[in-house]
């Protein structure tokens, strides 16, 4: 493994519901349970797993969104929790996140050629009388023409907003982007195009990822490592081949088992999951997946099986692999 | 009388000089038109009443309005008559000593309160041993009558109070130990039975009474039966009045707003209200046909306070200046829409002392208003306004009505002759706590009802404790003092009319209006005859309804 | 749930604290006290009478006075009536209370009535109707409308009472006192209503509108329910919650909103007993009702989370 | 091949808005037979949505169905009175939406919810219906069903919300379910039992189903028969096996190429070019694809094409194989 | 609307667009202008702009030399219907401003940073909220007398601490929109391109509480109009014999007058009225313009 851009150790984030009527829960919600993974310079990092299993907590923890409630963040082996402000705010322009809706993460009320500008402002990348140049300068080099920085996020369709913020993030030359599910929102058709963009600016400026999707056909297509998560945790980790290839995990191979496959003619066998997720706030014990395991066992209710290498750089945690 | 219309604006103008005007009656035009609510009221009295607290005992309540709630209940020793002298009530006669300083009370026989108990010369002296109490907190201020040995009561060095001597179960005789003409009413007041009142009496602990506050027991002709809290007051004919039972077996106050009289008694809610008259009112009374009304002159009169103490005033001129430069008349035009007139003397033109002759008119007159100035050194300056050594004559006025009529007119009158006036509103209790304080330069006040004209004038007394205008004119002093050190009405009348006109040379206020009201009686109610002493209280035993 | 009655109870112990001390130092600005008032007063006997009331005190010992009788349960005597502050307060305060309670009542049905019907037919023209009245039910100043309607319902077509609780002299009870107490009651209930309906109203339509174009409201369609079950059932309950929050706010204000129009209908409420406090510097009968308001507004403000909770079960305590 | 159930002809459903009239729906035509299962696929905002909301009548108020008709069972939904339209949804036809979370009314329990629509169209008592709802719980593979009806439904996981949906779509045995996407917010593992679901439903009840969804991979799973719609119209349709294998209309192609599957790697992705037009910007007469067409050609732009037909009621709107393509 | 393929319309622009769509907001609009206008012009074309009194023409009917006819005191009630909405609309607007800029900076505060300032800032609120409002008014102005304020400014002041006091309301709406603001995808976004507070407050959250500080700024004139009405009624409105709508008004609180002479309060009644529903109607449109997101259906037909 080259360089190491990022690294993450034993990340835990739990959401403490505040006190008060209005939330009588008061078992945190361990959103991110225990998570370390690295990721090396000009990698594409992929997160993968269902809904609510804590991937878009762990993208927004590494960039101190949130406080962490514990475990260490290295970018560029500098403790992302320790910084100052000045190092943060360095630390900001070199890591950038996308979010999964791009109309919502554009302020409605500021022209995007604004949005763009100010943060380059902020940055010292330029001055308030050459922003609207470097500004559409940006949003060529992401394929948006560059008259259209005038206008504001609501005139733009989909794809179009999708490239916006991508250019608003490269505006600041960062080494690292987070994208939580950056196509989600996206039309099918719409999809492919930002697909081949993330790869092409990834090549052009040796950029890492860490990509965050549940789609796992995109992550298949882009990704070069990959981790699966489930209610806070990963439960397998390996590269991109390797896992598509040889899932260990009974939950990865379900998942991969369920992805519906556009061919009407391959009558797929799946492995059909009982039940529904767990609450976060109220895990099962030992294994969180043990509830809808089709093999699980005692020794699951009782133990939770840790993160070990079961093949060469193949990490799975299952008693059973 | 029958209502005679003036024929003329002209005529009415002359009519309405009130001073010279005895009461105006309309009566009735259609009595029968009498509002449905008003028919089904056969042997009740509706009156109306601003906003009584609830504490119905004299010398306690705190609210003026409670006053009047507990007049037809208590009944006093020695009453006004309608010219505001007095006469005899529950006292058959009094005699006061060659001295003048004491006074011996004769009651009525066989007088009993309410509930059928004697009332004795007792109960007077008890009553007045009372207000000496060094718990009491009410209104009443005993000691201005000087009864001898009040002080040392009242500091507790004394069991009983030496001046006042019960000598039998109808003679009650009081030494006092200084001449006053307030003393008679003070000494003659409402009378509080001891077996009800007194039964709990300890020196200097009065908080016993708070129970009976609202239970009240006199000798008046009417006994208290309810209070509906913010509602009404209501009255039960007392079967054991002296001059016997009223004939109409209740009454009732009505809690009502002012800006809502009219409409009430129209609709027969009210059988009587009395309302600030003008033209149209008085109009709209008479289309309502079944309104005996009647218009007569106020017991009080409006005037500015003007501060002595403050630079400008100081000089006399400045002081005639703001009357001559005023147009007083057009003021008491628009306030009172033909139903006031211009006052130059303190007390009302009801008043036995009221003596207008001689007295400085000070017609509006701005030319000598700036001849004034001038002499007094005041030069117009650049923007129009006089001034003095570099001070502006900028004067404020207080007032806490919110549309006083002064402010439009005054404010014109006054640039006029070079005067800047500065009209504020504010509330009431804060104008009086400045003009207590003497902040003021010129403040709108109203004499409450006048009993005695030495209320109206002691306060510009030079020594007076209570004088806020910073008034001092050792002339007027002395006829101040002479005026309330006798009791012969004839002389004080004399003496008073000089002091008006002494008044009227150095003024120490701007006197406004008199005014007048109008009563309007049902005309199925017979018998009342509102006064301007009592209101309604004395007739009250006379009211039937027909 | 008692960490957060616990919470609750120490804020409003402060607030309280807070307003009371405000209002009485505020008071305390005022020139003139109770006492200064009367001007036939010789300066001997109202110092007389400044000692016998405690005026004569500096006000922070005043305060404190005040506080700690107010602390043993004591609210103190109004010195213009002579009375113990609670008992006059009790004798005024539910005639206020039925009066804002009913017009509570009132404005909150018509307003959601028209708010609900404005907002499924909106820019009709009932719905422009309705704004419009609402409108000028807001614009024009009470004392107005109070005497506008006397003229009108009291004077000319004599089917309402001018003023007051019951017919004068009145011996009704029981249920005729009931009917009687109502009728007087019409005019100055509608036209506090009238002076909150507007906002209210518009209120309920936007909250309305928001609530339409919900899911779950097209679900209900796709059921097949009745139009009517629909949005009196289904969006209504909905549109309601973000309402109970104002509820907390209205209470207090409508026995503070209700000061003129008492007045001018001969109310027997406390909106005059609190007027007169300030006007006579009846300061034990202010602070008194102060305290009673700020303990309304905070009961309310708790008892609007406890019913907001009651009604959307997803604050539902567990 | 069995009776048609439901019939819609030239459906035509605008929008007024201030950018002018939005055709959502423009002259779209298809039929579902008794117990079959029509998918639609397209992408957001091609009027998926909008055809089955005019099926039921419940289109947003700026939106007016302006031609067309619906016929289900042999009569025309369009010309039922409001009153009558009533009876048929939730009734006859039942419907399941893409957001279980907020499709469901947050302050009533779920029992409320499932026997509302009981009560209402079959005029049991409220024991009666209560029970049938819990049948149906229990039939959706809800576990402690009864339970279930006092819950709210922020207290369940949105797999189980839309598990409830379903149960009140089939709660008076409608004969024929529209699902508006029912899987799009659910993860795969949980998509993957829905689906499941209502295959079961399908076979036992033998409802009819019209399935709409954008995942190309889904309609592969559910579909006897495709519709594939882009800018309102309906641009190909056909068997499922047909359309998957033998594709016709340049963007089911392009849809077809541009998802990533998984085990087959390509550097790129194929990807249409250009942008989804909005449909307030097109004018009635060109192919609304053609700017993103490979193949345009002249005529593309000026008229919009008529169906060709490949047999087995595949038939795809271009002028790639239309006679007119011939004559230029 | 072919023109938007070239340069787009900037947000003013299209705010400006649609707000001539909605024929009332523009009829309200234009009615404010007129009235404006009326109020600050039209005095000078009057031939009674000395205001001064003239008994023998009191209480004139409406007429030719009179159009609304006159006072008690002889003046116009024309010319002082003009004078009086000086006061009314200025004091209508500068208490919007002050207290929409207090309101929504304490609101931002507390909404932005949370914490302590939070906590201190809605305790304040409740405070002030659970104070009840007349007596402290009554309370305010005699201690404005107290401290010498010349009357001529003490209508404003009265004005300003209403607003001063009267911020809880707002700060509280403007707190809540804060924190939803916040959670807002775009402010993350702000977050992680590492922009300033400043930036963040000035550019990013207030420009979104625009809608609501419109809605809720136009409410305000009203009830600042209204209220300085009700201070009227009191005796704590403007100082006599400056007029404002409010006082008079309070002509029809003599009952005479308010039968007889109508002339003397229908006219600032509809003043008011008017000014009132073009300002509602105003924040109506506005709201809607303003937000670049929704886009007004037009009516089917
Ligand atoms: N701000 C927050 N406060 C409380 N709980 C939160 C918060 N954000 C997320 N959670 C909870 O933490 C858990 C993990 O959420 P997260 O958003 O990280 O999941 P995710 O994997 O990104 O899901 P998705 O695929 O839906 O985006 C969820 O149960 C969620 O409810
Ligand atoms: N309320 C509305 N007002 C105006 N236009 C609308 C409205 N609702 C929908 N539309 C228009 O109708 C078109 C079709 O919308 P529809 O919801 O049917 O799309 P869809 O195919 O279901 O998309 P998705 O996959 O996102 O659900 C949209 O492009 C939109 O422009
Ligand atoms: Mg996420
Ligand atoms: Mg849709």
């Amino acid at each position: 493994m080259s360089d190491v851009l990022l690294e993450v150790k034993g990340l835990k984030k739990y959401y403490e519901e505040q006190g008060g009527m209005r939330k009588a829960r008061n078992n945190p919600v361990k959103a991110v349970d225990g998570v370390s993974f690295t990721i090396g310079k000009g990698e594409v990092f992929g997160l993968a797993g269902e809904s609510g299993s804590g991937k878009s907590s762990i993208g927004k923890t590494i960039l101190r969104l949130h406080d962490k409630t514990e475990g260490e963040v290295f970018f560029q082996g500098r403790d992302v929790f320790r910084m100052n402000r000045r190092e943060l705010k360095t630390f900001r322009s070199e890591a950038q996140l996308i979010f999964q809706d791009p109309f919502s993460s554009l302020n409605p009320r500021r022209r995007i050629g604004e949005a763009i500008g100010e943060a380059m402002i902020e940055h010292q990348l330029a001055v308030k009388r050459n922003a609207r140049d470097k500004a559409a300068e940006v949003l060529e080099s992401c394929g948006l023409s560059a008259n259209f920085i005038d206008r504001y996020p609501h005139e733009f369709s989909g794809g179009q907003r999708q490239r916006i913020v991508i250019a608003r993030a490269m505006a600041l030359k960062p080494q690292f982007i987070i994208m939580d599910e950056p196509v989600a929102a996206l039309d099918v058709s719409i999809q492919a195009q930002m697909i081949n963009l993330f790869s092409s600016l990834q090549q052009r400026h040796g950029l890492s990822y860490l990509f965050i999707s549940h789609d796992l056909s995109v992550v298949e297509h882009l990704c070069t490592k990959v981790a699966i998560m489930y209610l806070g945790t990963i439960v397998e980790y390996a590269s991109k081949e390797e896992l598509f290839s040889r899932p260990l995990h009974p939950y990865t191979k379900a998942l991969l088992s369920a992805v519906p496959v556009p061919d009407p003619r391959v009558k797929r066998e799946r492995v059909m999951l009982k039940g529904d997720i767990p609450s976060p706030s109220d895990p099962p014990s030992g294994c969180k997946f043990r509830m809808r395991c089709p093999a699980a066992e005692k020794i699951c209710a009782e133990k939770s099986p840790p993160l070990s290498e079961k093949g060469s750089q193949h990490f799975a945690a299952c008693h059973f692999v | 009388s029958a209502g005679e219309e003036p024929s003329s604006a002209a005529d009415k103008k002359q009519e309405t000089r009130i001073a010279h005007v005895k009461t105006k009656k309309f009566k009735a035009s259609h009595p029968e038109a009498l509002p449905v609510k008003s028919k089904a009221r056969t042997d009740t009295f509706v009156a109306g009443i601003s906003a009584p607290g609830g504490v119905f005992l004299p010398y306690f309540y705190e609210n003026g309005w409670d006053g009047n709630a507990t007049d037809p209940i208590f009944e006093p020793l020695v009453k006004l008559d309608k010219t505001g002298k007095p006469a005899p009530a529950l006292a058959e006669s009094w005699t006061i000593s060659k001295d003048q300083l004491t006074y011996t009370f004769r009651l009525r026989k066989n007088l009993v309160f309410s509930d059928g108990s004697p009332l004795t010369a007792k109960d007077a002296a008890f009553t007045l041993t009372l207000l000496h109490d060094p718990a009491y907190a009410g209104y009443e201020d005993i000691t201005t009558a000087y009864i001898k040995g009040g002080k040392a009561y009242k500091e507790g060095k004394a069991k009983t109070i030496e001046g006042i001597r019960v000598l039998d179960d109808r003679t009650i005789k009081i030494t006092t130990e200084k001449v006053s003409a307030k003393s008679l009413l003070l000494l003659g007041g409402q009378v509080l039975s001891e077996a009800y009142y007194g039964k709990n009496y300890r020196f200097g602990k009065l908080d016993y009474l708070k129970e009976l506050y609202a239970k009240p027991l006199g000798a008046g002709p009417y006994q208290f039966t309810e209070y509906l809290p913010g509602q009404e007051i209501r009255y039960q004919a007392n079967k054991h009045y002296y001059s016997g039972k009223p004939k109409t077996e209740k009454l009732i106050y009505k809690i009502i707003d002012p800006s809502t009289s009219l409409q009430l008694f129209e609709t027969g809610d009210l059988d009587y209200a009395s309302f600030s008259p003008d033209d149209d009112t008085v109009e709209h009374l008479k289309s309502l046909g079944f309104a005996n009304i009647s218009v007569s002159v106020v017991n009080d009169y409006g005037l500015v306070y003007v501060n002595h103490k403050r630079p400008p005033f100081q000089d006399k001129k400045v002081s005639q200046a703001l009357i001559y430069g005023l147009d007083r008349q057009k003021i008491v035009d628009v306030r009172f829409k033909h139903y006031g007139e211009v006052a130059n003397v303190p007390v009302s033109p009801v008043s036995w002392a009221y003596d207008d002759k001689g007295v400085n008119p000070y017609t509006f007159n701005p030319e000598k208003a700036k001849k004034l100035l001038d002499e007094a050194g005041w030069k117009t300056g650049k923007d129009g306004v006089r001034e003095k050594n570099g001070k502006k004559l900028e004067i404020s006025y207080y007032t806490s009505k919110a549309d006083d009529d002064f402010i439009p007119i005054a404010k014109e009158n006054y640039a006029d002759i070079g005067i800047s006036l500065k009209p504020e509103v504010m509330d009431f209790n804060t104008e009086v706590a400045k003009i207590n304080d003497k902040q003021y330069d010129l403040a709108a006040v109203s004499t409450s009802q006048i009993l005695d004209p030495n209320g109206t004038v002691e306060k510009l007394a030079s020594g007076h404790p209570n004088n806020v205008t910073g008034y001092s004119n050792p002339k007027a002093d002395r006829l101040i003092e002479k005026g309330a050190g006798t009791l012969d009405i004839s002389k004080r009348k004399e003496i008073y009319h000089q002091l008006y006109r002494e008044l009227g040379e150095n003024p120490p206020y701007i006197l406004i209006h008199y005014r007048q009201s109008a009563r309007a009686v049902s005309g199925k109610i017979k018998g009342l005859e509102p006064d301007n002493y009592s209101g309604i209280s004395s007739s009250l035993s006379n009211v039937s309804i027909q | 749930m008692k960490r957060y009655a616990a919470e609750r109870f120490i804020q409003m112990l402060v607030i309280l604290f807070g307003t009371s001390f405000i209002i009485f130092f505020l008071f305390a600005m005022l020139p003139g006290d109770y006492i200064d008032s009367n001007v036939n007063l010789t300066p001997e006997r109202a110092k007389e009478l400044k000692a016998l009331y405690g005026l004569d005190q500096p006000i922070w010992q005043r305060y404190v006075t005040w506080l700690g009788n107010v602390l043993s349960g004591d609210l103190g005597f109004s010195l213009k009536y002579q009375e113990n502050v609670l008992s006059l307060l009790q004798k005024y305060v539910w005639n206020s209370f039925f009066v804002a309670f009913l017009a509570l009542l009132v404005t909150w049905s018509a307003a959601m009535i028209t708010g609900v019907i404005s907002a499924v037919r909106k820019y009709s023209w009932f719905d422009g109707i309705v704004t419009f009245f609402v409108i000028a039910s807001m614009a024009f100043p009470s004392f107005f409308i109070s005497l506008l309607f006397i003229k009108w319902f009291g004077v000319d077509l004599k089917i309402l009472p001018v003023g007051g609780m019951v017919d004068t002299g009145s011996t009704s009870s029981g249920f005729s006192y009931v009917l009687e107490a109502a009728r007087h009651m019409i005019l100055p209930v509608v036209i506090l209503s009238m002076l909150g309906i507007g906002s209210l109203t518009r209120y309920f339509r936007s909250g309305m509108l928001d609530v339409i174009r919900q899911d779950y409201i097209r679900t209900a369609r796709a059921k097949g329910l009745k139009e009517r079950t629909v949005i009196w059932k289904h969006a209504l309950k909905n549109a309601l919650l973000p309402a109970i929050t104002l509820l907390a706010f209205e209470l207090p204000g409508l026995f503070s909103g209700a000061i003129i129009i008492e007045q001018i209908f001969g109310w027997p409420g406390v909106g005059r007993i609190q007027l007169e406090s300030v006007h006579y510097r009846d300061y034990p009968v202010l602070m008194a009702f102060t305290l009673f308001l700020s303990c309304l507004t905070i009961v309310g403000n708790f008892l609007a989370d406890i019913a907001y909770a009651a009604v959307d079960p997803r604050v539902r305590l567990k | 091949m069995t009776k048609p159930l439901l019939e819609v002809r030239h459906l035509e459903t605008v929008f007024y808005t201030e950018e002018g009239a939005v055709k959502a729906v423009d002259d779209v035509s298809f039929t579902i037979h008794e117990e079959e299962t029509v998918c639609i696929v397209g992408e957001s905002g091609c009027g998926k949505s909008m055809a089955s909301l005019s099926i039921m009548q419940l289109i947003p108020e700026a939106g007016r169905i302006e031609r067309g008709a619906v016929h289900f069972s042999g009569r025309n939904l369009l010309k039922l009175k409001q009153k009558e339209m009533q009876k048929i949804r939730g009734c006859e036809i039942g419907m399941i939406f893409q957001e279980p979370m907020t499709s469901l009314n947050p302050v009533f329990t779920i029992g409320e919810q499932l026997t509302e629509p009981i009560r209402e169209h079959l005029l049991l008592s409220k024991k009666e219906a209560w029970r049938k709802a819990v049948e149906l719980l229990t039939l959706v593979e809800i576990p402690h069903a009864e339970q279930m009806m006092h819950r709210y439904p922020h207290e369940l996981s949105g797999g189980m919300l839309q598990r409830i949906m379903t149960a009140v779509a089939l709660s008076c045995d409608p004969k024929l379910i529209i699902a508006d996407e029912p899987t799009t917010a659910l993860d795969v593992t949980i998509q993957a039992q829905i689906l499941d679901l209502l295959r079961d439903v399908k076979k036992q009840f033998h409802t009819s189903i019209l399935f709409i969804t954008h995942d190309l991979g889904v309609v592969a799973e559910m579909a006897d028969y495709v519709i594939v719609m882009y800018a309102g119209k309906i641009v190909e349709e056909g068997p499922v096996a047909e359309l998957f294998s033998d594709p016709k209309h340049p963007y089911t192609k392009g849809l077809l190429a541009a998802k990533p599957v998984i085990g087959q790697r390509r550097e790129t992705l194929y990807t249409i070019p250009g942008q989804v037009p909005a449909l307030a910007d097109l004018s009635g007469s060109s192919c609304y694809f053609a700017e993103r067409c490979e193949h345009s050609t002249a005529i593309c732009r000026r008229s919009s094409p008529h169906f060709t037909e490949f047999g087995k009621g595949h038939q795809a709107a271009c002028w790639l194989y239309g006679e007119e393509k011939a004559d230029e | 609307m072919k023109q938007q393929k070239g340069a787009p319309p900037s947000l003013w622009k299209q705010t400006y667009r649609r707000l001539l769509h909605h024929k009332l907001t523009v009829i309200s609009l234009l009615f404010l202008c007129f009235m404006f206008l009326l109020c600050f012009i039209g005095p000078s074309f009057s031939p009674y702009i000395t205001d001064r009194t003239d008994i023998s023409n009191a209480n004139q009917h409406p007429g030719v030399h009179h159009w609304l006819g006159t006072d008690q005191y002889g003046r116009d009630v024309l010319t002082r219907l003009m004078l009086a909405g000086q006061i009314s609309l200025t004091v209508g607007l500068a208490s919007m401003v002050l207290s929409l800029v207090i309101g929504s900076l304490l609101g931002v505060a507390a909404g932005f940073y949370r914490g302590a300032a939070d906590m201190i800032i809605m305790r304040i609120a409740d405070m002030l909220m659970s104070i009840p409002g007349l007596p402290l008014l009554l309370i305010l102005a005699a201690v404005m007398s107290e401290w010498k304020v010349p009357s001529e400014y003490r209508m404003y002041l009265i004005m300003m601490m209403l607003s001063l006091i009267g911020w809880p309301g707002l700060a509280r709406l403007v707190r809540g929109q804060i924190l939803s603001l916040k959670e807002q995808p775009f402010m993350m976004a702000a977050e992680v391109l590492g922009l300033s507070d400043k930036r963040k407050i000035l550019y990013h959250l207030l420009p979104n509480t625009l809608p609501l500080l419109m809605v809720a700024a136009t409410l305000h004139v009203a009830g600042a109009m209204l209220s300085e009405s009700a201070l009227s009624f009191l005796g704590l409105g403007v100082a006599p014999p400056t007029p404002s709508w409010g006082n008079m008004m309070e002509a029809a609180n003599h009952y005479m007058d308010f039968t007889l002479r109508p002339w003397l309060w229908i006219p600032p009644g509809t003043a008011i009225f008017l000014t009132v529903v073009a300002i509602h109607l105003l924040g109506d449109g506005l709201r809607d313009a303003f937000d670049p997101k929704v886009k007004r259906q037009v009516k089917v037909k």
